[in-house]
């Protein structure tokens, strides 16, 4: 049970979790990326996020077949949000449910980590200071992607 | 006719998000010919981390480029 | 941040992580288990779970303790339920937030690792066949818990 | 004094959930002590798995019971 969701409106984490529990799940992990006020030293006012519309989504599916064929899962939830996100806001969700709980956690750190790497979304960020800049990807993002 | 789409820093640099042209080759090829249109142009196709997918399917510099097809280009990402 | 909560009732695992968010956060990593309703082959029809009053609160702590020190975290928190417990329902909630998600990652699982092995917990599974039986402790968890 | 728990499978298979002794020496002695009571009490403090605390930490056999401790007796947990 694959559920890719890419939109401008923030998303309730809870209400996911809740849809993905069911009396065979055992485990459920649950990974929330918030956006922080602070990068590289400089106070972050606000972020906006670009996607490739139907290739993001399609990119994402992909991810969670991958997952799906690696791990004995029983759903798995993403949700990314586009547009502008302020500090403190949720940019990200990832959920997977699973009888066991290793691989549910293993499931949704690859999840995350090929998110970060594979998924096209950019983001800039708008600083406290008036200037804007893209943020570069990272090289800490590629090395936790190719561990898998 | 193929279809061009460009996304964040590099659409912004080249001021283009879209365009539409008449092509038949490679994906190297096309970089080539994008780049003769200007010094800006050809500085940001000469990008080593620069990313290409043919109808968002990600594709390589030797990739065939097809009449009709999708074509986008854009800076490594940095969702998540 | 620590906050160890021992109860009966249900608890809101989306509300849990709404207290974790903070401009600072970055990375929310939440594990919550879920009651299934089979264990070895039987069907399960409720479970009760007993705990040593006093020594489960502190035990747990002391875990978040320890995972403070091993990896750099902003809070976490640990919900366990006692009493009877239904399929379907949860039983176990671990949040963590951290500035990184693989450190939010790593301490969430070790957390869950060391309250399936150390935490006073005992289950006794009612069956649907009438009959009742405590759970065995698994050797799984034990193999997951000395990982770390 | 000391008082002595008994938790889960343990305390439903003794029928005892609790008992105040008088108890001065090791767990070792403690458990040798308690095994006296009968049949059932040797049997279940005869396994190799059961797990002693001492005013709710972690002990092991040769831990010392002083007056005045809460010393607990449980099976293997199995929460999470």
């Amino acid at each position: 049970m694959i559920k890719v969701l890419v939109q401008v409106e923030d998303f309730d984490a809870g209400a996911e979790v809740a849809q993905l529990r069911s009396t065979a799940s055992g485990a459920i992990v649950q990974f929330v990326g918030v956006m922080r006020d602070n990068n590289q030293g400089d106070t972050v006012a606000s972020m906006h996020l670009e996607h490739y519309p139907g290739m993001t989504e399609s990119s994402i599916e992909r991810i969670l077949v991958e997952a799906s064929e690696r791990w004995s899962l029983l759903g798995c939830t993403v949700i990314h949000r586009v547009g502008t996100v302020l500090p403190g806001e949720q940019i990200v969700l990832v959920a997977v449910s699973a009888a066991h709980r290793h691989a549910a956690f293993q499931a949704c750190e690859f999840v995350m980590d090929y998110l970060k790497t594979q998924a096209p979304f950019w983001k800039k960020e708008q600083l406290h200071n008036g200037e804007s800049r893209w943020v570069d990807a990272r090289e800490s993002d590629d090395r936790a992607a190719a561990r898998w | 006719m193929i279809k061009v789409l460009f996304f964040a820093k590099l659409r912004e640099t080249l001021g283009t998000s879209d365009l539409e042209i008449d092509y038949a080759g490679t994906v190297a090829d096309l970089k080539a010919q994008l780049s003769m249109r200007n010094d800006c142009w050809a500085e940001q196709f000469a990008q080593e981390n620069l990313l290409c997918a043919i109808n968002q399917q990600v594709a390589a510099d030797e990739s065939p480029v097809s009449e009709g097809d999708e074509v986008a280009f854009f800076p490594p990402v940095t969702g998540g």
